[in-house]
């Protein structure tokens, strides 16, 4: 078995095999394969968007996916819910010396894969290699653009007002259970199968035929926190129905196992959509050809404390805050 | 039976009574279970909830977070995530972490244990009540088994009845208690006797919100009957004598002794340590638990019912789950932050 | 901190443990403070520990109460 | 004083209030301050280039800089030698538990400080925190882009032919005497300043006035994999005359005492230009108004061996390869 | 005098030897001090330049960096960089390190104890010649007045005149020797004159191009003149007895014994071990110096000056510093690797 | 290995050891191995170590023959 060394990370001869002889053909792109200190295309359109975020899941191979998809799909899906285009991404990576090389490729693979599925390009890169022990097997950045098609199909935060719904386009909290379930102290024999997969393109087909008022993907800090973000910045308060958010078997017996609350849990393939209500039925059928658990789970009212509530199955109101605690294991 | 009917049927009852209910809970999960489900909105003007001090984390003083602070340079510290966050007088085991302690957290003493190899130095921070401590007493008998020689317990088990004794004492007058029904899993029906002394309906719950709903129907009713008999809702797990064999392993381990406990001080009896012959296993854990920060934290008045968080000056201004002032902050199961995280419906 | 859920005992080992299931989910616990635990028995587990066995009579009483599943795998 | 912890990692409330508290009100970019899942703004021009690197320098604070300044300066460099005008940058945090907020304060100020002087807006961010032991201190990710302002300007491999002739714009090794100087161990008083410094004016200038074939900054592997990685992708063979290669009398003495080789060094804000013979002049003119260690270096030759040889005092000549081995300290 | 001068007179000289001649250097500075400077190009056809086995890196058989590695998971390894690509039969240490092995380049054996935890247990890999040997002497000293009992060495180190006389004797004829300028500083000029009796012409250099030149035209005046006396171009530094007191260091704490040099094989007196009373430093380091990895590599004859590295089959299409097959292509001082990376003027 | 380099010594420690200064270059090293070290000698380090004084006559002949200098500060 071959291990990443320092060598793979000095700037020098092995750098440059590694690039040419590992990602270089995995990912494919004519505009990687120049290699010059930056990547030079032509856009399809002067409005553009960018997201990056870096990612230091572990374990790094998990049920559903690994860091490499993930890497790709948190990138795609940030561009998606913003109604752009996903067009091309960057990947940047950390790696410890040791790490399997062998690992590496199959990261990688998937990273091509994923990037294949969504339609974008990886056009530039970077490998930095750091000492056994100064990081945890690999960090990988990506960095996406995704290009705006129709300027007045775009989402925006603006948009939403009172007695609008809100959509989760599917069950909520398995990414982050798949995580904690990978935990081996815990002691979880099947893992539970993480969320993660690219939403471009069910998000593009809803863009085409409905109004999103908005949309944000659910990542770190789960649906709870992704929905007081939507309050605080569109100042409205967002109420939900305890019974309708959708969560498998699986991830409310882990919530009950370890104490947690699924509506912090991380998703990596999820988003929540604010919709006219005169769209809901439109906007249902499209999500549902992707998951069948897309539904409704509330609404927004225009009392402006910036609060999402939370109606629970007894029939009582109480807050849904955002995370407040550290969620165990890395997750994204 | 629908969960809207037996609602009806509680509130029916308060009506009855003609007053509105004071009811404690004495078991964190039980908090949580309150108000996660919306009870202290459902109920509100019919059932005023008090958290009582059965948070094992809200009643731990902050010496005993200070010394396994201290230990953690030169141990490894084993601790339930419950813990991390709460403040010693300088630093949390969270932020001891982030500042190279060795911190870990683990799900079970038990499997701990098993992972363990041959030298490691290690310390599990042994905290909760009786429903915890036949798990660390299970631990110590396979510490013993494997003949792991550093490995050590820090002791800072609680019992129940002692402290539910003193507040019933000298605290609080409640109209109804939620008896914790996981503890009584262990420790059975026939330990809670003692409540009956008190003139005050009673019941051990589940945790279900089903289950606080037929607790809190019992409670009516028993008011109603004037019956101060202990109830048990919790019939399909809870016994009249407990689990035997758990009781067994606390007996074997553990003896009684003081306690401190946040809110109600030092109680005798209040308390679990390691029994002298198994002292090799014991670390010394002793702090001053007469001195405590100087603060404006009224802890020890939610904990007694006499205030809810929100008549706490701090609350929410400068007191929250992530600058707490005081231990019914930090807890995820602390009343002043369930109070804060699930809060009232509409403002607070 | 007394968190607890029922689980469903599917398999027996050495060593006094056991492989439950609990809405899906299979975890290994120990069952030393248990006595008589047969497969099929339901358990409440604390901490990876069964703390008790659960009366299926009662826990059924409940059930039809409230249409409430101890395990929606049963 | 504050440190890191792992909530503010976890995407929940106190992610929010570090981000909210600290990286917008600095970076102080309106378009990063929406903070939505994906930063939207318009492009000057359809033609851009990307660049992206991870910075994992120790220690990540030294003379002349630090992680922060490096990041930007990095990230500039690579799309200034590519002839384009950088324009905007985005910045992802690894953090590790335990890091101290003052030292991000600074590292964060410095990024400004630095994006500032060289005209970049920071347009989107990220932040992970990860267990103390997972990462060391600090990884910054910067993902830059800049547009094209004429396309017939851009350098590019392609127009290297023999003849020409190799510029350099400093003296070299700078930034890697540098870490190397702060290892303790060591033990050398005074530390060597770094160069690292943006180079998108200099260049700019540059390309306003006189024809440049082709630009590479001088990272890491120095200035001795640079010419390599051109000679290779030009086919052609460089010559480089010993005697005329800047190197300060402190790089010199760090050579000397570790037994390192100059030309290996890492800089942060040097580059080389391959230019037409004719604009020597005026190229050298712009240069030292900049630096005045800047000089010619050596020429280009056409046959293509894709070698670079060194001319040496003594009137020798050898082979000058890439970097085959381990610098020990991170650089960058 | 102009370096041009200089370089004219040398050719100029051997133009009237009548042959081009062949000069060894035991040293690996040199080594590099010849290529970097290209002097292998600008005397090509008069001076055929040879490297002989005087890079410790390059001489050190695979079997003590097996034992290094098998010890870097336990113990700190403290290594100078030049070590840490040299493989074993499986790894080398910065292979080992990679996969979690503890090691640890150090730039100075004396500054590095100085550093060390009073219970860290490290092993200093000390090799090199007699330069390097009373600075681990002088670092064992401070490691037996600091009462450090973890700290040991795993002693490798090596002396230069029982390889040089079994190289003269029994491997090569050359015309001249460049002698090392270090080891001469710590042995002195006169621990080299047992090379008059080979009749080759001899001089102790420094390591700047001028004084691999000076030493050279040195050479080539002792060719015309028949004089076969050592000569030392070096005075600046090298004393006629060297420096008395690192020779006192290396007495006090070492003792001659017989030693492995790749090429050379075993010789009586050509290593150093740490003395019978300071034995509790020294660690067991016992490998079966018989055994070498069957390998096409021709590191021998290499060092022997029997062929060039470019005449090697391996060279350059699978022997490079990436993955090398011999130990002339592992250390930045083997002959192979300069000759791989300095190369020859316009292909090889 | 045996890499060494000429510096001039600045000021003088305890515990034998000098700050020495080359090429604007300031260390610490050890002099454990010279006697009678002053300051403003030239010292031949190796590996952190002071192996020998440098003979400045000697020296200061080869710099008049090539232009070289042993410390560029001197
Ligand atoms: S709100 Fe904070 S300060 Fe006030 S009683 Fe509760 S914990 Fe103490
Ligand atoms: S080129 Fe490689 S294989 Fe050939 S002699 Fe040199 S080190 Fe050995
Ligand atoms: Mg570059
Ligand atoms: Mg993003
Ligand atoms: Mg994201
Ligand atoms: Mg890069
Ligand atoms: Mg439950
Ligand atoms: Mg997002
Ligand atoms: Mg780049
Ligand atoms: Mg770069
Ligand atoms: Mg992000
Ligand atoms: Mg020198």
């Amino acid at each position: 078995m071959k291990f990443i060394q320092k060598e793979h990370g000095n700037g020098g001869k092995q750098t440059y095999e590694l690039i040419n002889g590992l990602f270089k053909p995995i990912f494919g792109s004519e505009i990687l394969k120049r290699g010059d200190d930056s990547s030079i295309f032509d856009l399809a359109s002067k409005k553009i968007g960018v997201t990056t975020d870096s990612f230091v899941v572990k374990p790094y191979f998990f049920k559903g996916g690994d860091i490499g998809k993930l890497s790709v799909c948190g990138t795609v899906n940030d561009l998606a819910v913003s109604g752009l285009v996903p067009k091309y991404i960057t990947a940047s990576f950390i790696i410890e010396e040791g790490f399997p090389i062998e690992d590496l490729q199959k990261i990688v693979r998937s990273m091509k894969e994923y990037a294949d599925i969504a339609g974008v390009e990886i056009v530039a890169g970077d490998t930095k290699v750091v000492e056994k022990g100064s990081c945890d097997g690999i960090f990988i950045n990506t960095t996406g653009f995704g290009v705006c098609e129709k300027e007045e199909r775009l989402p925006s935060i603006e948009k939403i007002k009172g007695g609008q719904i809100v959509i989760v386009s599917g069950d909520i909290g398995r990414h982050g259970a798949c995580i904690y379930s990978h935990s081996s102290e815990l002691g979880v024999e099947e893992k539970i199968e993480s969320d993660c997969a690219p939403l471009n393109r069910v998000i593009n087909e809803l863009l085409k035929n409905v109004e999103i008022c908005y949309m944000k993907d659910l990542t770190r800090g789960g649906l709870a926190t992704a929905l007081n973000e939507i309050a605080q910045k569109a100042s409205v308060d967002i109420y939900i129905e305890e019974d309708k958010v959708p969560v498998s078997n699986e991830v409310k017996a882990l919530c009950d196992i370890l104490g947690l609350d699924s509506y912090y849990l991380a998703c990596e393939g999820r988003f929540v959509a604010v919709i006219n209500k005169e769209d809901k039925q439109k906007t249902l059928e499209i999500l549902k050809k992707y998951n069948k658990e897309a539904c409704e789970i509330g609404w927004i009212e225009d009392t402006k404390e910036k609060r999402v509530y939370l109606k629970t199955s007894f029939g009582g109101t109480r807050i849904l805050d955002m995370l407040y605690y550290e969620m165990l294991p890395r997750i994204c | 039976m629908q969960t809207a009917e037996l609602i009806w049927e509680i509130k029916n009852n308060i009506e009855k009574i003609g007053r509105s209910l004071k009811v404690i809970e004495v078991c964190g999960t039980h908090t949580v279970s309150i108000y996660k489900n919306g009870f202290h909105t459902l109920f509100e003007g019919y059932i005023d909830f008090i958290s009582g001090p059965g948070c094992p984390v809200c009643v731990t003083h902050e010496g005993y977070i200070d010394r396994l602070v201290e230990l953690s340079s030169e141990w490894t510290i084993y601790t339930f995530g419950d813990l991390l966050k709460v403040p010693g007088s300088s630093k949390s085991l969270s932020q001891a972490r982030a500042n190279g302690g060795k911190i870990k957290v683990m799900y079970s003493p038990v499997d701990a244990v098993e992972h363990l190899e041959n030298n490691e130095k290690v310390i599990f921070a042994a905290v909760g009540f009786e429903t915890t401590a036949p798990a660390f007493a299970l631990s110590l008998e396979k510490v013993i088994e494997k003949g792991l020689k550093n490995v050590k317990f820090a002791c800072e088990l609680k019992t129940i009845d002692e402290p539910l004794k003193s507040l019933l004492q000298n605290h609080i007058r409640v109209d109804g208690i939620i008896l914790p029904g996981h503890v009584a899993t262990v420790i059975g029906v026939d330990s809670f006797k003692f409540v009956e002394g008190f003139k005050v309906a009673s019941v051990i719950s589940g945790f279900e919100g089903y289950d606080i709903l037929l607790s809190l129907l019992s409670i009516t009713q028993d008011i109603l009957n004037e019956d101060f008999t202990v109830k048990n809702e919790y019939k399909r797990v809870v016994k009249k004598e407990g689990n035997v064999i758990a009781k067994g392993y606390i007996e074997k381990y553990f003896e009684r002794t003081s306690a401190f406990f946040r809110g109600l001080g030092l109680i005798p009896g209040g308390g679990l340590k390691i029994k002298d012959e198994f002292r090799e296993y014991s670390i010394d854990m002793s702090y001053d638990n007469t001195k405590q920060k100087d603060s404006l934290c009224r802890c020890a008045d939610v904990l007694t019912g006499k205030i809810k968080p929100f008549e706490c000056p701090l609350f929410e201004k400068v007191c929250t789950p992530i600058s707490p002032k005081g231990a019914c902050m930090v807890s995820q199961e602390g009343s002043c932050n369930a109070y804060f995280r699930y809060g009232k419906w509409k403002g607070r | 901190m007394c968190l607890g859920y029922p689980a469903k005992v599917i398999e027996i080992f050495e060593d006094k443990k056991a492989l439950v299931e609990y809405l899906g989910v299979k975890k290994m616990v120990n069952i030393a403070l248990l006595k008589n635990v047969s497969i099929g028995d339901y358990i409440l587990i604390h901490s990876g520990i069964a703390i008790e066995k659960i009366d299926q009579k009662e826990a059924e009483e409940i059930e039809k109460l409230f249409g409430e599943v101890q395990d929606a795998n049963s």
